[in-house]
Formats: C-alpha cells, sequence, structure tokens
C-alpha cells in the first residue's frame, strides 16, 4: 500500500502542473444500487449527484476541466460494490467516487479505497463506528440525527420508549445508543424488536407493543416494512394521535409512496426537508424536478450526495489537484459552502457539521419542521454513552 | 406471562396461518395433482394485490375491496392458465426443472412490475369498515385480519366443496388417485391440470388482495410469503387440503407464539427448525396419503 | 471404468491456458476471473449433485457461506492481540471471545474448518433429510428454506457474526499481505490449484463406482435399495462433497472480494448459483465452469450499462436454459 | 428361532391396513428353500402388496415376516434386501440412464457398502457373473446399450436379470412379463423355471397360459385373504376361483 500510494501520489503531483488545467474530462466514479432492493432509494442519489456534475460541467467544470460520471451498478449487493469500486478506480480512472447507501456496502468498499488510496464520498445517515481517511461522511452522525431525536422526544415528556427495527445494522446500533441515553436520562425502554428486512408482518410486534404501553415509538425500520408497520398500526386503532411514532428512515420519498394519510402526523428527524424554505432549496428542488420528473420527491440522502459533488468541486480547487490525498486534506479546511441545507462544511474527522431538523409528516406528503437543534451540530462518529474512550484519530 | 399478550398471539398464530394458508393452497393443489412447485406463485399474490389496487382505482368507495376479490381472482386464474400452458404443460415430467423455470417467471414478473408500477410500491388503502379492532380479553382483534380470517374459510369451504360435490371434483380426485388410470378412462388429464392449476394461481390472486390490507403492492411482496408457504407444502403431506390446513395453521401457531420469546427475525429461523423436526418424526406430513419420495 | 485420459487431457489444455491469464489481464480482469473461478467451484459441487445424483439444491449459498465465514473469522482474529476481540464484537458489547471464534485463531484449524464444517453441516442436513425419505422436490424447497434461515440467523446475531455488514476489512491471510499488488497474483493461482483440485475429485468421483451408483440413485432411487444399496449414503456423499467445495469457493472468493456478508447466502445468490450450471451444462464440468464464468462476466458488464434489463436477462435464460436446451451448452456441442 | 426343515419364508397372518382399507387381511404364505411359486387373484387381491410387505416397502399393522426364522418385518428396505430377498416390480425399474452392464453391475456387487464404491472398475468375479447373466437373458450383445432405449420386453428380462444377479435367495416377480408377446412370454417362462431350485421364487401374475408353463404350486388370494392353493390343475377346476374371477367380470 506504501509503495501504491507513493506511486498515486506522484501522479498527483504531475497532474496538479498547470499545463493540464484545460485538459480533457476528468472522471468520477458514480456508484449506487440500480438494481436489487436498494435500487429504489439509490437511484435518486444517483440522480442528485449526475445533477450536480451536470451543474458544475455547466459553470465550466473544476480546474477547467469538464467532469465526466462513470456510472456503475452496485447491485444492492456489498460484494458487488467492493467490485465495482475496484473497476472504476483501476480500469475506470476515476479520481474519485461518489456513492454507497448501506453500512454493508461502504464496510465492503473501504478496504479498496484504502487499497487503492482512493476516496469515497458516502452521503447516507448511518451508525458511526467509523472513519476511515479514505471516505468523507456526510450524512447524520448518530449524534446528528438519533441523538437529537432523543432530546426532543425528552422534551416533550415522554419517558417510556419501544425500539423497533428492521434488523441490520444501524437499527441494532442506534438501539444500543438510545438505549443507554435512555437509561442515563432515567426512562425506561418498554420493548425492543427486530424484523427481517422487508418483512411485513407485525402481528406480534404490535401485540407487545399494546402490552407494553410505551409513550413514543422510535422506528428503525426500512422500506417496505415501514408501510406494512404503519397500515397495521391503523388497524389496531394505534393512530399516532395515541401513540407517535418517530421514524428514522422514512423521508419525502417514503411517504409519498405509502399514501401521506397513513403516515399523518408521525415524526423524523434528518438533517434536510424538502419543506425548508431557502433560497438554493426552491433552486435545487426545481432543477431536479426540472430534470427528473415534478413528481420527484427530495429526500434527505440525495441533498448529501448533491452536497458532496459541490464539496469535492471545492476541496479539488482548493488543492488545485485531483490527487485524493490531497482532496480530503483541503476538504476539511475548506469555509463553509452554501447548499439546499444551508451552508455546510466538514469538520477535521471528514464528516458534515450540521443541523437536525425534527419533521413532522402533513397530509401533503411533506415534513413540518417542528424543531431544529439550537445550532450546527459537530459530527462525533463514536456516541461517548454507548462507546466510551473511541475516537476517531486524526488522519 | 400475560394473559392477555398469550391470547392475542394465539389469535395471531390463526391469522399469521390463515395467511400462509392463502399462499399455499394453490402450491398445495397443483403439488398434489401434478407433483411441480410454481416458483412464481409469489407473484400471482403479487398480482393478485395490482389487481386489487387498480380495482380500487375504478371501483373507489367503501365495496371496492369486495369487488377487487373475484378480479383479482379471475386474473391470476387466467395468467396461472397461460403459464400452465406456455411453460409448466410442456415440464411436466420434470419437476425439478420446473422450480428452475418458474424461478425464471418470477424474475421477470417482479422487473415487469418494476417497470409497470415503478419499485416503491402502490398503496392499497382499507375501507373504513376495516378499520378498528375488537378486545376480547384484553386482547385486540384488528377487524382486518377477522377478514382475512373469513376469506380463508370462505375459500376452504368453497374448495372442499367444489372437490366433493362438482362433477370436476370428482374428475380431480380421480386424477389425484391414479393419473394413468384416468387417462385411460378418458379424462382429459391435462385438461385436469390445468384447471386445478389455475384455481391454485387464482387463490393467489385473492392471497394478494387481503395482502394489501396489511401492507404495501410491491414487486416483491409475494416473496415474504412464499417460503413459509413452500413449507407448509412439505409438512401438510401430499395432496391433501385438510394437511395443508393444520400444516398452515400449527406453523402460524409456532411463528406466533415463539414471538413470544424471540424477536421476528430469530422467530423465522425457528419456523424452519420446527419443519425440520417435524419431518423426521413425519416424514409424510400432517396427514398421510403416499410415499414422499416421489419416485416408484 | 470410463476412460480418463481425455477428460485429464482436456484439463491439462485448458490449465496452461488459464495459466497465461496473468500475462494478459489487467489486474482488475484477473481479479475478477479468479473470482469467478472461485465461484466455478462451488458449480463442480452442482454438477456432482444436480447433474449426476437428481439433488436440486436450492441452498449452496448456506455452505459456500461457512467457508467464507470460517476463512473470514481467521482473518478477523489474526491482527489482534490476545484477550482483544475484533472491532464490531466490542461495538455490540461483547467483551470476551466466544468459544466458537477462539480455535479459528489458529490457521491450520481455520483451513480444515472450510472444508469440514460446510461438509459436515451438509452431510448432517441431508442425513436428516434423506434418511427419511425426503427428496426431489421436497428437498429443494427445505434447501430454499435452510438459506433463508441461516441468512436470517447471521444477521439477527450481530454482535457475533458482523449481522447484516458481514465481515469485512482484512488486511492479510498467513502470511499474504493482501494490500501488496502482488497478492492479486497469488490469489489467482491460489484459486486455479484449488479448482483444478476440485475438478480433479469430482472428475474420478464420478468416474469410479460411485459415479455410478450415483446415477444409478438418481435414476430410480427406491430400485437401487430393493437392490441392497443404501441409497441415501450415496447422496449423502455427493451432498457432503457438494459442501465442502462451495466452503473452498466460499473462502476463496472471500479473499478476492474482501467480504463475506449475509447478502451473498441467502434465497437469490443461492439459486443464481444453479442458473450457472444449468446454462453451462448440469452433466458437464467444464461446461459449469465456463457457465459461471460467463453468466458473471455478463452481469458485470450488462447490470451497470441497462440495469433494468438486467433481472430479464436472467429471467429469460432460467427458463430458455431449462426448457429448451437442458443439456446447457456442453449439451449442445454433444447434439451438433 | 425354529427353523423347521427347508422353510425358508412364513408369511404369518399379517395385515395392512391403509386408511381402513385392508390390502392384506391376516394372510399366511410359507415357501420353501429352492420352490417356485405363483400367487394368483384378481385386481385388488393383495397381491402386489404382498411383495411390498415382504421387501418392506409398507409395514403390516399385524403379523410378522419371518425369513430364515427371523422376523423382517420391521428392518429397512435395504436392509432386507441385502439379507437375501430381491424384488422386480409390475413396470419396468431399470435405471434408465446406465448401461445394461452397469445396470447389472449394480445388481451383483458383493459388497454393498459405501466405502466400497471409491474404487474404479469391478471385481473379476462380479464381471463374470455379470457376463453369465447377460446370456442367460440373452441380451449378451446388448451390454453398452443404454437401458433407457431398450425394447420393453429387453427391458423386463434386464429386470429379472438384475434380480438375480443380486444372488438373493428369494425373487420375488411381479408381473415379469406385462407387456410381453406369446414367444416372450415362453421364453420368459423358460427363464424362471431354470432359476428356481437355486433361488425361491414367488411369481406374482394372472396370465393363466403363463401360469401353466410355469408348472409351479399355485395360491390363490381374493381380498387380502387366503383363498386356496394348489396345482394349476386343481385351481382351474375350482368353484370358489371361477366365482372370485367371474364376480368381477359379473
Amino acid at each position: 500500500m506504501a509503495f501504491a500510494g507513493r506511486f498515486l501520489s506522484l501522479a498527483g503531483l504531475l497532474a496538479t502542473t498547470p499545463a493540464i488545467a484545460a485538459g480533457p474530462p476528468v472522471k468520477v466514479g458514480v456508484l449506487q444500487s440500480l438494481t436489487g432492493t436498494m435500487a429504489i432509494s439509490e437511484v435518486t442519489v444517483k440522480n442528485a449527484e449526475l445533477l450536480a456534475i451536470a451543474e458544475i460541467n455547466a459553470k465550466g467544470g473544476v480546474l477547467g476541466r469538464q467532469i465526466q460520471a462513470v456510472v456503475e451498478d452496485g447491485a444492492s449487493d456489498p460484494a458487488t460494490f467492493a467490485q465495482k469500486a475496484g473497476k472504476l478506480i483501476q480500469q475506470g480512472g476515476v479520481v474519485t467516487v461518489f456513492g454507497g447507501w448501506t453500512s454493508a456496502s461502504r464496510k465492503a468498499m473501504l478496504p479498496v479505497f484504502q487499497r487503492n488510496a482512493s476516496l469515497l464520498w458516502y452521503p447516507v445517515q448511518f451508525e458511526g463506528n467509523e472513519c476511515s481517511p479514505n471516505i468523507i461522511y456526510t450524512g447524520a452522525q448518530p449524534n446528528q440525527q438519533i441523538v437529537p431525536a432523543l432530546t426532543w422526544a425528552t422534551a416533550k415528556g415522554h419517558k417510556k420508549y419501544f425500539l423497533i427495527g428492521s434488523d441490520y445494522v444501524f437499527p441494532r446500533t442506534a438501539n444500543l445508543i438510545l438505549k443507554k441515553r435512555i437509561a442515563a436520562g432515567k426512562m425506561t425502554v418498554a420493548g425492543e424488536d427486530y424484523v427481517p428486512l422487508g418483512g411485513t408482518e407485525f402481528s406480534a410486534v404490535i401485540a407487545k407493543l399494546r402490552a407494553a404501553k410505551p409513550d413514543i415509538v422510535f422506528s428503525t425500520l426500512n422500506g417496505d416494512s415501514n408501510v406494512a408497520f404503519f397500515k397495521q398500526m391503523a388497524a389496531a386503532g394505534l393512530t399516532s394521535a395515541k401513540l407517535p411514532v418517530m421514524s428514522f428512515s422514512i423521508a419525502e420519498q417514503e411517504a409519498q409512496a405509502m399514501g401521506p394519510a397513513l403516515v399523518n402526523g408521525s415524526y423524523a428527524v434528518w438533517n434536510y426537508f424538502q419543506s425548508i424554505q431557502t433560497p438554493e432549496n426552491k433552486a435545487f428542488v426545481a432543477a431536479y424536478k426540472a430534470k427528473f420528473g415534478a413528481k420527484a420527491a427530495i429526500t434527505d440522502p440525495m441533498v448529501h450526495g448533491y452536497v458532496n459533488v459541490w464539496l469535492w468541486k471545492a476541496a479539488v480547487e482548493k488543492a488545485g489537484s485531483f490527487d485524493p490525498a490531497r482532496v480530503r486534506k483541503a476538504a476539511v479546511t475548506l469555509a463553509a459552502i452554501p447548499s439546499p441545507m444551508g451552508p455546510v462544511k466538514l469538520a477535521p474527522n471528514q464528516s458534515l457539521v450540521q443541523r437536525a431538523y425534527v419533521g413532522q409528516l402533513q397530509p401533503d406528503g411533506q415534513f413540518k419542521i417542528v424543531s431544529q437543534s439550537p445550532g450546527m451540530i459537530a459530527p462525533e462518529p463514536y456516541d461517548a454513552l454507548a462507546f466510551p474512550g473511541k475516537s476517531c484519530k486524526p488522519a | 406471562m400475560d394473559p392477555a399478550l398469550l391470547l392475542g398471539q394465539i389469535f395471531n398464530g390463526f391469522s399469521v396461518g390463515s395467511l400462509y394458508l392463502l399462499a399455499a393452497l394453490g402450491l398445495a393443489l397443483s403439488f398434489g395433482l401434478m407433483r411441480v412447485i410454481n416458483m412464481a406463485h409469489g407473484e400471482m399474490l403479487m398480482l393478485g394485490g395490482y389487481l386489487a389496487w387498480g380495482t380500487l382505482q375504478v371501483v373507489s368507495g367503501p365495496w371496492g375491496i369486495i369487488v377487487a376479490l373475484p378480479v383479482a381472482f379471475i386474473g391470476a386464474a387466467i395468467f396461472g392458465a397461460i403459464l400452465h400452458t406456455a411453460l409448466i404443460a410442456r415440464l411436466s415430467a420434470r419437476p425439478l426443472d420446473t422450480l428452475l423455470a418458474t424461478w425464471g417467471v418470477s424474475l421477470v414478473l417482479q422487473q415487469a412490475a418494476r417497470s409497470l408500477f415503478g419499485a416503491i410500491g402502490v398503496e392499497v388503502t382499507a375501507p373504513a369498515w376495516l378499520d378498528g379492532a375488537v378486545a376480547i380479553g384484553g386482547a385486540s382483534l384488528p377487524y382486518a385480519r377477522l377478514f382475512i380470517l373469513g376469506v380463508a374459510a370462505l375459500v376452504l369451504g368453497g374448495l372442499a366443496l367444489l372437490l366433493a360435490r362438482s362433477r370436476i371434483g370428482l374428475l380431480v380426485r380421480a386424477v389425484n388417485q391414479d393419473r394413468m388410470m384416468a387417462a385411460a378412462t378418458g379424462i382429459d388429464v391435462n385438461r385436469i391440470d390445468l384447471i386445478v392449476f389455475s384455481l391454485g394461481t387464482g387463490i393467489a390472486g385473492l392471497a394478494g388482495v387481503v395482502l394489501a390490507l396489511l401492507g404495501p403492492v410491491t414487486p416483491t411482496v409475494g416473496q415474504s410469503y412464499i417460503v413459509p408457504a413452500f413449507l407448509v407444502v412439505v409438512m401438510g403431506g401430499l395432496g391433501s387440503i385438510t394437511g395443508t390446513v393444520a400444516a398452515a395453521l400449527i406453523l402460524g401457531l409456532v411463528v406466533a407464539l415463539s414471538q413470544l420469546a424471540v424477536d421476528v427475525s430469530l422467530a423465522q429461523v425457528i419456523l424452519l427448525v420446527f419443519v425440520i423436526l417435524f419431518i423426521q418424526v413425519r416424514p409424510q406430513g400432517v396427514v398421510a396419503s403416499r410415499s414422499r419420495s416421489l419416485d416408484a | 471404468m470410463r476412460d480418463l485420459r481425455r477428460p485429464f487431457g482436456i484439463a491439462a489444455l485448458l490449465l496452461v491456458v488459464a495459466a497465461t491469464a496473468p500475462l494478459l489481464l489487467s489486474a482488475y480482469d484477473l481479479n475478477l476471473l479468479a473470482r469467478f473461478l472461485a465461484l466455478a467451484l462451488l458449480a463442480l459441487g452442482l454438477v456432482l449433485t444436480w447433474g449426476h445424483g437428481g439433488i436440486l439444491s436450492l441452498g449452496q449459498g448456506v455452505f459456500f457461506g461457512l467457508g467464507g465465514y470460517a476463512l473470514a473469522m481467521h482473518m478477523k482474529l489474526a491482527g489482534l492481540a490476545p484477550g482483544e476481540v475484533p472491532e464490531f464484537m466490542m461495538l455490540s458489547g461483547v467483551e470476551s471471545l466466544p468459544w466458537w471464534w477462539a480455535p479459528f485463531a489458529h490457521p491450520a484449524v481455520a483451513i480444515i474448518a472450510i472444508v469440514a464444517v460446510p461438509a459436515l453441516v451438509a452431510a448432517l442436513f441431508a442425513r436428516a433429510v434423506f434418511a427419511r425419505g425426503v427428496s426431489g422436490t421436497y428437498f429443494s424447497l427445505i434447501t430454499q428454506a435452510l438459506a433463508l434461515a441461516f441468512a436470517t440467523l447471521l444477521v439477527s446475531q450481530q454482535d457475533l457474526t458482523g449481522g447484516f455488514n458481514g465481515l469485512t476489512d482484512f488486511s492479510g491471510v498467513m502470511g499474504l499481505d493482501l494490500n501488496d499488488p502482488g497478492a492479486g497474483r497469488w490469489l489467482y493461482w491460489l484459486t486455479l490449484a484449488c479448482l483444478a483440485a476440485g475438478w480433479a475429485l469430482v472428475t474420478l468421483l464420478l468416474a469410479s463406482r460411485f459415479g455410478t451408483m450415483l446415477r444409478a440413485v438418481r435414476d430410480g432411487e427406491n430400485r437401487v435399495r430393493y437392490l441392497g444399496h443404501d441409497a441415501a449414503a450415496y447422496k449423502v456423499v455427493a451432498f457432503a462433497v457438494a459442501g465442502g467445495l462451495a466452503g473452498v469457493a466460499g473462502a476463496l472468493f472471500t479473499l478476492h472480494a474482501g467480504v463475506i456478508s449475509p447478502a451473498l447466502v441467502g434465497v437469490v445468490p443461492s439459486i443464481e448459483m444453479v442458473i450457472w450450471v444449468a446454462i453451462g451444462g448440469r452433466l458437464s464440468l467444464a461446461g459449469a465452469i465456463l457457465g459461471t464464468v460467463a453468466v458473471n462476466f455478463a452481469r458485470d458488464k450488462v447490470s451497470s450499462a441497462f440495469p433494468e434489463l438486467w433481472p430479464y436477462a436472467l429471467g429469460a435464460l432460467f427458463i430458455l436454459v431449462v426448457t429448451l436446451l437442458p443439456g446447457g451448452l456442453a449439451g449442445l456441442r454433444k447434439r451438433a | 428361532m425354529t427353523a423347521v426343515g427347508d422353510l425358508l419364508l412364513a408369511v404369518d397372518g399379517v395385515t395392512v391396513d391403509y386408511d381402513g382399507f385392508k390390502a392384506l387381511d391376516g394372510f399366511s404364505l410359507t415357501l420353501d428353500k429352492g420352490e417356485l411359486r405363483v400367487v394368483i387373484g384378481p385386481n385388488g387381491a393383495g397381491k402386489s402388496t404382498l411383495c411390498d410387505t415382504i421387501i418392506g416397502r409398507v409395514r403390516p399393522s399385524d403379523g410378522r415376516v419371518l425369513f430364515r426364522g427371523q422376523d423382517i418385518s420391521r428392518l429397512p428396505v435395504h436392509r432386507i434386501a441385502s439379507s437375501g430377498i430381491c424384488r422386480k416390480f409390475q413396470a419396468p425399474g431399470v435405471l434408465q440412464t446406465l448401461t445394461v452392464a452397469d445396470n447389472l453391475g449394480i445388481a451383483a456387487a458383493r459388497s454393498k457398502r459405501l466405502w466400497a464404491s471409491f474404487g474404479f472398475g469391478q471385481p473379476a468375479a462380479e464381471a463374470a457373473r455379470v457376463a453369465d447373466i447377460l446370456d442367460r437373458i440373452g441380451l449378451g450383445d446388448r451390454r453398452g446399450a443404454i437401458a433407457g432405449t431398450l425394447a420393453h420386453g429387453e427391458k423386463q428380462w434386464l429386470e429379472i436379470g438384475m434380480v438375480v444377479a443380486t444372488d438373493a435367495e428369494l425373487l420375488l416377480l411381479d408381473e415379469p412379463t406385462a407387456g410381453m408377446g406369446p414367444a416372450e412370454t415362453s421364453r420368459t417362462a423358460d427363464l424362471i423355471r431354470g432359476l428356481a431350485g437355486d433361488h425361491s421364487i414367488i411369481v406374482i401374475d394372472h396370465d393363466m397360459s403363463f401360469v401353466e408353463q410355469l408348472a409351479a404350486r399355485v395360491t390363490v388370494m381374493h381380498q387380502g385373504r387366503f383363498l386356496m392353493q394348489g396345482s394349476v390343475a386343481e385351481v382351474r377346476s375350482d368353484p370358489r376361483v371361477a366365482d372370485v374371477y367371474l364376480g368381477r367380470a359379473a
């Protein structure tokens, strides 16, 4: 690796010579699942990333060069992600890659990026507990989504929490953190249950829920399971007025598909909602709809994917180079850049400094922002209560 | 243990069992007759779900779901007839190849649904008269689940009547007993196969409608019920309706009661372990009719 | 006994051709080829059980996964100081290594486990099912349920298995630094050697009296039983050998892909393994190898360029090959 | 146990119950070493069930099956088979994709142990036996043919050959001439007569001309029960036999 790293940085040095400033297009990878179970979500992120690339190209590109996106399909399978990441870097000649959604895909790609001394821009909220110098994490760290949700619920007076999640790493880790913090706040966990990804049978969960009588449900359910869960809750007479639900994986796209009536009144925490009223966001939403259809819903991971491309452009320009090692050093020292989610900048640990919003779903499928974090939250990959003593070593 | 929770889970066991039954009944019927399993059976559920959604676009109002039931049944049965004629009849002597070919059909149908309706699925809203639940002994029994139990009971009753009383039922029983002999006495065995297969896919269409009351209709909606349905067929005993019913209810109860102790994920594992242990004790299935080794 | 000179001659020739690959292919393509050749090892097992034994397993991913996890566990433990646990365990609150993880720290144990664990699980499972006379379609359905249960179990025991993310981020194995640019070539040779050994094993098995007995059981299991043979035993052995081959395939694949996760062992990957063999030819070892490599290269090329077409293509392949070309590509050659 | 004289097989009061239908109802039969016996009876008399019970394919709900004085009615099929009983089914049960020689070879294998199969070729004694049987069943020139491609009559002979190749002491032949013409039938009769003495044989059939050619004692079954036993001539002249056959016809 040391050898490859030195070789690449040598190549990077050559690339920075001014003669190349108006050279051929520079290639970047866009690696999302275009097939399989995750395609539904990841295609929208791919679209947002391609939109950002098109906008940058329209404004003259980066360092005078146009950006050429090389799109690959991760096929919702971690091994394929790793394989395609290798293909993009080794064969595709890309200088960086935007992509990934599930932690499984990111974990599988991580060694590939380390081995090839390349850089991945990862756009989705996740469970933290990782900081690789070869990945820029812009999705929420636990302290930017899960913890603010608990803070909000505590302030609302909720004391008894029921934790329900799809069976994968994010829900289990998120609930680990929640349990520590609920205990620390002298509150109680009324129950905890996991359903296989895509599972739609909630009769037993709802029976346990009724027996446990919680104040609020924290749901880390994913995808189709959400629809089934809310439907069966409604059928059992548990409406959001009677039992509020806070979801960590329902965004505008899911709400739209589920029929807003079903989830009306339930809560979510994100760093971005489509309903944010800023000129930058309005322009972004309009541009996306113009390109991908007026019915499109805009979500937090899409915006992070979009922002990633712009952050990369700014970092490349600051570094004056496409070399991944220089780009990531420049990225963490950037001043805040404007974005649909407000001005954003990266912290030294290569994660995004951002605000958390609590939204409540409205009948039109949009979230009404009911609360927001007092200020920008600095990202913390390791939760101080759940994983004491762990921290990112500065790269 | 909370007695209300236990009672609730017993009800849920029957409820889940009734879903397994609706999903498995068609499989069991055609397996008993033809010894083939249609791996695209789950997509017949999906078809029923989308047909229900389509019906509700046309016939809105509280009784749309009632209209959707026959629409889905007929639609799925017609599709089943096409599938049988085009593919399964040609492969009938090769049960393992039928598994693989129908898996291919299942992939194509899922992708077709994705292309036509989008990957994210569509939403069938349950009518208001199915909202709410009745409380018995502290347990809550949602109307939607009672409705599904009712549909399963009706389907079962209708099927039993059809097999026991009608002329077609007589022919089906004849072929079931001895194919060669039935063919020799002039029964058009292929036609009987076709009718039973279509009937089976039609029932799967009904299952798709009632599933839409509990969850989203997505291109993969059939997949979450198909493996349990296969296990019901394995456990039920060859071609026995009684066995299929018993197996579906037993498995429904196993899943529901095991969830008193473990989460939903582990309950799925327990389900398989239970079936493997069961066939150790009773390899011929709940209701024994013939040897399970399918060759002579 | 069939004449073995011809197949071994052809195999030697193919081996020479395969040996030139490192000279001709880029590092990436070589890695891809090696990965697919590892999968081909699993396909050989399917030729044995399905083609010659008439046992269609829709759960081969389970044995693939057992082999892969056995090696992955070793690699996770290899870099640790005594008393340490892998990071994912620590993050799930597991403080001391579970007893069944500990032996995998030893390389010899891990290597034996790669073959022995899947073979043993396969044998016990097959024994339990076959001994009760359950076979044919029933067996296929139960293996599919096994794949589902195995994947679900791996996911739900996150603190012990790495859960949905699986195990990844390996630095090296048994003295080989995976970050070394030359490692890919070594892994290719290792894969090729394993494939050649697996091929020789299955070829010899099929040419021996065991092969004749296995085909006899496929043709008429009860007939063989009435002739006084314990028919189930032949199926159990074939299934166990296929399980062992799948385990080695899984371990090699884990080395190439750098990850083993539940997504690789469940229902869908397990049934896709069957299509490689169906296309190549269920009775032909060479066909199965070529089918595996061809389908996977096609996926690599097609699924990115036309993502929405790939499922149609795969589905159509299943239907067409099985209905029109039961002998696969190898059958085509014989017919011509 | 008490193996009296030359007694080889004793079916002792066996009842087989299929969900209330008694396919065998307290049926008994004894067979001596080297004896050839024909069992006849109208359809549904329980002839095939008798074979199924002896070979262990169905389990009696009552009664015993004694083979060389030992109760075998609870042993697994392959154990019964390897103890010296072999059965030919009604429908030809040859192994379709194997060669004629391989079919016989599997039947002739001395060691039925699994580990014995991990080797190549065939012990000389077995090869000689296969060659001998090929001659006796008249398939000497078809040894390399795939069994599935044989004509119907040839398959029947091959299967009889397989039964013989096992060198089982007791052979159960279920309708060995089904689907054969008169010439083939009489050749089959010759073949079977030639086997008697070395083997004990139970033949099930209802083709009376074939039964006559076998010239053996005949047991008549009816509705799962023993009806009578005697020579072909005695059976022909017995009014009860005529009744059960005519009763069916009427």
